[in-house]
């Protein structure tokens, strides 16, 4: 038989006003169990807890149950009060006597009598407990950075900084992302690539930092401090190590047909290319579809211009399969494609425009070395449209686009706007726009900036048509401060589209099953109090891939998560909960229900001879990995023998406490 | 009168099916608006209004008859707020109290000729007299 | 195969030779459009208040009367009413309730009519390849216009007929004829017809402005669904003219059928 | 429907999931929103550890009405577990009225961390429906052999 | 018969398989029973035919871990139950010899199953080969498999539960149901397991005995194939398959068409979700209360 103690807290009057905490301890004596009772003006106190510590030693008691607050609020102080006094920490249950007791009844008489049950209920509890412990696991000490931004980028110079291996996964061909297509940044207008580069060339000469680029993670296995991922580095058909980046090869390529990803496909690149000029790493790639000799066998030109012998059309897909114990999530955004919003006429007109191909069209390094020339006939745009919320802040069931702010076009407009003010005076610009939102430092000076100094034209209103006639895009829209319809002829309008997750964030999320929300941004642990970790453990966060944010921002989040990452390193071991599930492999059938419900992957099967009373044979059990296991119970409802149960919310103490309740 | 401003507006909402609420007052309705120029009221101030309760302003305003139907603001609307079918509540709103007819039958038959489909005049009937 | 066919009171009238060319089209194409009973007026315009019952009934009782399951329609006007209605009967639970109560069916309507304009017909149940086999007479060289107006094509969501914004159904079907299709901005606006009697302007207006789109596009004639749309693009163009047909002419001159 | 018993007071059992509805039970305790004394609660970490077999249970104890409280579908701490335990209490609901027990006497409520005058709110109203529907007597009256 | 028979001592012989599940006759002549035979002289009591009514696949369950394959016979329905238990992990496909036996339809003394009124057609989920005839492939569902759930919904909650409890309380605990079903297939049945919390042998309160077809129907929602072998043996003739067929029903109304048994996909509609699912306020929502 089990010695059970129970403490009831008066709260001060918070308990005590409603609740007869005398009557109640006096009543927990005589339930069968209970060899001590007592009641205290705050359990919670130094004094309190001596008199639950000093019971304890005094009675022998085997498990305590307070009668308090919320264990939400002192569960843990009163485990540790246990556990220092030489009880398992998991022997103690909480009474929840004030908020959902006393605080929300008037009657005492009702207050003292529900205490009564649910101090009864939490020894019926009890009296089914086991001591737990918590296990530990060890920690790989090396960092996965899944994308190669701006995010990935400064998160792995982070990690690196505080001496720890991290590992950069990129698909494409160079590091850089996004922010290497951008021309300037906001709000202080500095060029992109000055600020970029410099942090990808020291990326790269890191020796903490492994850049695996062209790449993608295929699998990854395990839990937090202990994944395995394997990761694919697609055949480039160029041996990166000999490849110096001279580019003698793109210019002899005869394949020139290829769309110029970089350059949002304005122009064209040759089969074989690097990227851009700044490209990390600076070595060339074949691309498949377009190379002659891997399509027809005959050309070969690139391997005989190679001095450093670098062209290898054999090259296969090279399979990586490396040991993390920590994984960011740098995946990035890209715009949405505007051409089912046809009344803007992207689909049917060159010289309507998306702001990053804008971007590129301003870029020294773009499809017009910089100068703003519009698509359709090279010529200099005079007056320009730019239409802002294309594709965001829509309603969900109307199909027309995001239903988030995508945070970042109001202040982007604002700077093509400046810009091409400020480079071409002659040209006349006008913003459509909704709301214009610019908090963040000196984001509103600079969009009063491009109003006051720069003469933008901004029109409260949204644009209905844009429909070529001639050579102009009549662009429709409302005037709602003038109250009017207004029709503007401009030479070239650049939609400020909404950005949506990198497509490939979806299966990753899946592979790690780190939770989404419907827009496939990754979810955050909190909102507020966790903004960079995933729900699920070890998973971290950086950048768009969370939510739409600006260079700055992404910055932050990306150091923010690095700080997550090498706390995480830091360890040697990290702690487990320990209220996980089981399986009794006595029970089990092997019948694979429970892993299709678990969230994890926390569960496997293996073959095992399972001896009993009576049985000794091979059978194919469940095994849950307590590392991974967030004791969540749904394998425990979804096995119909009853082999899953959880620690400390076990089948038998859940049913224990519905009787006490029903007694 | 507190009380048949609430009535109006519980009608026309009612009857449109549309949640003025969830407007974000973008105006892309009103700039997508053909009819536009011939309203005294656009269709952005359609859905305000009705939102403030403004019912009667619209209902002896001639802009309920200037809408084409033609659902350009319904389509792009990016809320989902379906302007237009707000104007024709208003509209039948309007022409269902007695004697409110905008057109009897011998102002529509005297504009048929022979190129005048009958839908158009089917149209006419049903717009403009109950 | 064998469709019911709904062709409205203006096919009956002012646009008798949209039906003709259609019957006559619809029979070299291998179908029968089979014209449903006593079938009355559509109300031409689609009342959009959710209390007005009455004048939904007709299009109820035009969907009751499909034999064939599959109910073809002609005229935009007459289809836009049509599969609105019909779009409502399937979601509108009071409706259904209380349109059902005041015709007092022996059967209720069950909601199974599948409405179909012409050109779905010819887009989802022939297909443009097998067209292009039956054409006789290739309209080579003509460089023809889609006027879609609005009432085919909005809202997208209820007609499900075409990409509202960038519909390419006409354009299709033109180049199946043999001729080649032109793109303009405007041809998915309204062509205003529904105010001309009150405000001709903005009729003239919108005519113009889709008129003069189309021939700075390289248009040197148009086709369309609509006889509202035909009213009002030739008599009301002032600035600007081009010849308009319906598209069942076009498709019955090009196989063929056009004359007898 | 008939209440034999005047002093009877119902026993309701309620499953919170720690993460969300329980903490909107401890919201609504400190924002002071009161709900009858008979509403009990069993912390549980999911709405996806509640077995039927607890509900039963209950009701064969003598419960005379069960809610389970969970996140909204989409919040999960566990990210799916309540979209399971949603068809799983969908389709004991239904057995149970199958069976003939009166509706009502169960029921599944997602309440968020910062809902206490939602809890509150369903709680004064689950135990309404449990009054109205008296005491659980088909359940227990299908013990009655013939 | 002859030729399932034949084939069978053929594949005993040669040493394909090292025993055969199929049935035999008893004292009457209606009532084959399942038999277990492991050699050709053995072979001579194998039947096949009108009265081969039960499902054999619960029995591989037996013979899973022991030497060399097993031969099994199985009429299109039972094929259904060996694909589930296959889904669970609960046997291995290369350790049967599956031969697919046509059926027009199984009787019993009373005449046809009732579960055969209902039938799920002819095609087989499972094979190493077919032996049928034409004559089999023609018979098909004579009833709507959910006449009697839909019989049920329309009555009145009162209605319903004096139905229930009507043939409820008739259960004898005999547990016939239990050990016959393919679905229930648990190595220590929860009723039967101490540590459970729901422990019971015969029902010491009555509510036990309804607790036990509940949670007997619950434990197999989502894997019951509806194979109404439960009904065929139940002693008390109590309508078993109502309370499977009900969530059977349910789930496809619910969460799409879905029938246990059929296909690759392993998961059931209770170990799947969609973020759009009904809440399960719906049920009251549904027929009458």
């Amino acid at each position: 038989m089990q010695k059970i103690g129970v403490f009831v807290c008066w709260c001060g009057s918070n308990i005590a006003g409603t609740v007869d905490v005398e009557a109640v301890s006096e009543a927990m004596k005589s339930v069968p169990g209970v060899v001590y009772s007592a009641n205290y003006q705050y359990m919670c106190s130094a004094a309190g807890q001596k008199l639950i510590a000093d019971a304890i030693h005094e009675h022998h008691l085997d498990g305590i149950v307070v009668a308090s607050c919320s264990p939400r609020m002192h569960e843990n102080t009163f485990r540790k009060t246990a556990e220092a006094a030489g009880l398992n920490p998991y022997m103690v249950e909480i009474a929840n006597i004030r908020e959902q007791c006393s605080w929300i009844h008037k009657d005492k008489e009702e207050g003292t009598a529900k205490a009564i049950v649910l101090a009864r209920t939490a020894v019926a509890k009890l009296l089914h407990n086991k001591p737990l412990q918590a296990g530990t696991s060890a920690v790989t000490k090396r960092a996965l950075v899944i994308g190669g931004g701006i995010a990935g980028i400064q998160t792995a110079l982070d990690v690196a900084d505080a001496g720890y291996e991290v590992d950069i996964v990129e698909q494409r061909p160079t590091i850089g992302g996004r922010m290497a297509q951008l021309d300037k940044t906001f709000p202080t207008l500095d060029c992109s690539a000055c600020i970029l580069t410099p942090k990808m060339v020291e990326a790269s000469q890191n020796e903490k930092i492994n850049i695996i680029s062209y790449a993608k993670v295929e699998k990854v296995d395990g839990f937090v401090g202990n994944f395995k991922a394997t990761i694919r580095k697609k055949a480039r058909f160029v041996d990166e190590t000999k490849c110096t980046g001279c580019s003698l090869c793109m210019s002899k390529c005869p394949s020139k047909k290829g769309k110029d990803e970089f350059n949002m496909e304005m122009n064209n690149r040759p089969a074989i290319y690097i990227p851009f000029a700044q490209a990390i790493p600076n070595v060339a790639v074949i691309d498949p579809e377009q190379c002659l000799k891997l399509k027809t066998g005959k050309c070969g030109l690139c391997e005989k211009v190679c001095t450093a012998g670098a062209i290898n059309y054999k090259q296969q897909d090279e399979l990586i399969e490396r040991e993390y114990g920590a994984i960011v999530v740098a995946t990035g955004f890209k715009p949405i494609d505007p051409s089912p919003l046809n009344e803007y006429g992207y689909a049917d007109n060159a010289d309507v425009i998306t702001s990053l191909e804008l971007e590129r069209l301003m870029n020294a390094a773009g499809p017009t070395k910089g100068t703003l020339l519009r698509p359709s006939d090279l010529q200099h745009p005079h007056e320009i449209v730019f239409i802002q919320c294309v594709g965001s802040r829509c309603d969900e069931n109307t199909k027309r686009g995001k239903p988030y702010c995508s945070k970042i076009c109001c202040m982007y407009t604002a700077k093509h706007a400046m810009l091409i003010r400020d480079k071409y005076p002659d040209t006349k610009v006008h913003v459509f726009y909704i709301d214009v939102r610019t908090p963040g430092k000196n984001f509103d000076e600079f969009y009063r900036r491009a109003v006051e100094q720069y003469g933008v034209d901004y029109i409260k209103g949204m644009v209905g048509k844009v429909a070529k006639e001639g050579d102009k895009l009549m662009v429709r829209g409302s005037d709602l401060i003038n109250n009017q319809q207004v029709e503007i002829a401009a030479d070239l309008v650049v939609l400020a589209t909404a950005i949506e997750p990198d497509p490939t964030a979806r299966s990753i999320g899946t592979m790690l099953t780190a939770s989404m929300d419907t827009n496939d941004f990754f979810t955050e642990a909190h909102a507020k109090l966790r903004p960079v970790e995933s729900p699920t453990a070890g998973i971290f966060l950086s950048g768009v891939a969370q939510g739409p944010k600006d260079v700055p921002e992404t910055v932050a989040q990306a150091s923010a998560a690095a700080a997550k990452v090498i706390g995480l390193l830091a360890k040697d071991h990290l702690v487990t909960n320990p209220c996980v599930a089981y399986s009794n492999e006595l029970l089990c059938n092997g019948c694979s229900q429970c892993e299709k419900v678990c969230p994890y992957g926390a569960i496997t099967y293996i073959e095992k001879e399972v001896r009993g009373p009576g049985v000794r044979e091979v059978r194919r059990i469940a095994q849950v990995n307590p590392a991974v296991c967030q004791g969540c119970g749904a394998c425990t409802v979804t096995c119909p023998s009853g082999a899953m149960d959880l620690k400390g919310f076990a089948n038998k103490q859940i049913m224990a406490e519905v009787d006490a309740i029903c007694l | 009168m507190e009380n048949h401003v609430q009535m109006l507006t519980e009608t026309a909402l009612r009857i449109s099916g549309v949640n003025p609420q969830k407007c974000m007052k973008c105006g892309k309705c009103s700039g997508t608006c053909p009819s536009y120029d011939a309203m005294e009221y656009h269709p952005h101030q359609f859905v305000a209004m009705v939102e403030k309760g403004q019912i009667e302003k619209l209902m002896e305003s001639d802009s309920i008859y200037m809408c084409l139907s033609c659902m350009a603001c319904v389509e792009r609307c990016p809320r989902g707020v379906e302007p237009g079918k707000l104007v024709e509540a208003v509209r039948l709103m309007k022409i269902r109290q007695q004697d409110q007819n905008r057109k009897n039958g011998n102002d529509i038959a005297a504009f048929a000729d022979e190129n005048v489909p009958q839908q158009l005049l089917m149209a006419a009937m049903r717009k403009y007299r109950k | 195969m064998i469709y019911s066919y709904y062709p409205g009171c203006t096919l009956k009238d002012r646009a008798k030779e949209m039906d003709k060319y259609a019957r006559a089209s619809a029979a070299a194409l291998g179908i029968e459009l089979r014209e449903i009973p006593e079938w009355q007026c559509c109300g031409a315009v689609y009342p959009q208040a959710s209390d007005e019952i009455a004048s939904r009934l007709s299009a109820v009782r035009a969907l009751m009367n499909t034999e064939e399951g599959k109910l073809v329609t002609m005229c935009s006007a007459c289809h836009h009413v049509i599969k609105r209605t019909n779009y409502d009967w399937n979601r509108d639970a009071d409706f259904r309730m209380k349109a059902t109560n005041y015709m007092k069916p022996e059967v209720p309507y069950d909601g199974s009519t599948q409405v179909l304009h012409f050109l779905e017909v010819i887009r989802d149940e022939i297909g443009f390849e097998e067209l292009k086999k039956k054409v006789v007479n290739p309209l080579t060289g003509r460089k023809i216009g889609a006027f879609y107006g609005c009432m085919v094509l909005r809202p997208g969501k209820e007609l499900a007929f075409d990409d509202p914004e960038n519909p390419q159904i006409i354009e299709d079907f033109i180049r199946a004829l043999g001729a080649e299709p032109v793109k303009y901005p405007y041809r998915n606006e309204c062509c205003g017809a529904y105010v001309a009697l009150e405000n001709k302007n903005c009729a003239e207006t919108q005519v113009d402005r889709a008129l003069n789109s189309a021939i700075a596009n390289g248009c040197e004639e148009l086709i369309t669904a609509c006889p509202l749309c035909m009213y009002n693009l030739v008599e009301n163009a002032t600035r600007h003219k081009l010849p308009v047909r319906y598209f069942t002419e076009l498709l019955a001159e090009a196989l063929g059928v056009k004359e007898g | 429907m008939s209440v034999s018993n005047p002093n009877w007071k119902p026993k309701i059992v309620a499953f919170c999931c720690n993460w969300c509805s329980y903490a909107g039970a401890d919201l609504a305790g400190s924002g002071r929103m009161a709900y009858p004394a008979d509403v009990k609660i069993i912390r549980v970490p999911c709405s996806c550890r509640v077995n039927p077999l607890f509900i039963l249970r209950a009701f064969e104890r003598g419960a005379d009405g069960v809610i389970m409280c969970g996140c909204h579908p989409g919040d999960c701490h566990y990210t799916s577990g309540n979209y399971f335990a949603r068809r799983r209490m969908t389709m004991l609901f239904s057995m149970l009225d199958y069976l003939g027990i009166e509706r009502g006497r169960t029921r599944v409520e997602w309440v968020s961390a910062a809902e206490g005058a939602k809890f509150s709110k369903t709680m004064n109203e689950f135990v309404k429906t449990i009054y109205d529907l008296g005491e659980n007597r088909k359940l227990g009256d299908l013990r009655c052999k013939k | 018969m002859a030729r399932i028979k034949q084939r069978a001592i053929e594949l005993l012989s040669d040493g394909t398989v090292m025993r055969v599940i199929g049935w035999e006759k008893g004292e009457g002549n209606c009532d084959w029973s399942p038999a277990l035979f492991e050699n050709a002289a053995e072979m001579e009591n194998f039947v096949y035919g009108d009265y081969a009514g039960a499902n054999l696949s619960k029995y591989c369950l037996k013979f899973n871990r022991q030497e060399g394959k097993t031969l099994v016979v199985l009429k299109p329905c039972d094929t259904l139950s060996f694909r589930q238990l296959l889904h669970e992990h609960r046997i291995d496909r290369e350790k049967f010899y599956v031969i697919g036996a046509g059926c027009k339809g199984m009787k019993d003394e009373k005449g046809g199953l009732l579960k055969c009124s209902a039938c799920k057609g002819k095609e087989f989920e499972v094979y190493d080969e077919i032996i049928d005839d034409e004559e089999a492939q023609k018979t098909t569902a004579l009833m709507d498999r959910m006449a009697g759930v839909i019989e049920l919904e329309k009555m009145t909650a009162q209605e319903r539960f004096d139905f229930w409890r009507g043939e409820l309380s008739r259960c004898i605990r005999c547990n016939a149901c239990r050990n016959v079903c393919p679905a229930c297939s648990c190595i220590k049945c929860v009723f039967d397991n101490p540590a459970s919390g729901v422990q019971s042998k015969a029902p010491v309160t009555d509510f036990e005995e309804n607790m036990f077809h509940i949670i007997r129907a619950y434990h197999v929602a989502g894997r019951c194939t509806d194979c109404g072998e439960c009904s065929r043996v139940c002693p008390q003739n109590i309508p078993l398959h109502l309370l499977n067929r009900k969530f059977i029903k349910d789930m496809n109304e619910l969460y799409g068409d879905y029938q246990a048994g059929v296909g690759e996909n392993e998961r059931t509609p209770l170990t799947s979700y969609t973020k759009e699912d009904a809440e399960p306020g719906i049920v009251y929502e549904r027929g009458n209360a």
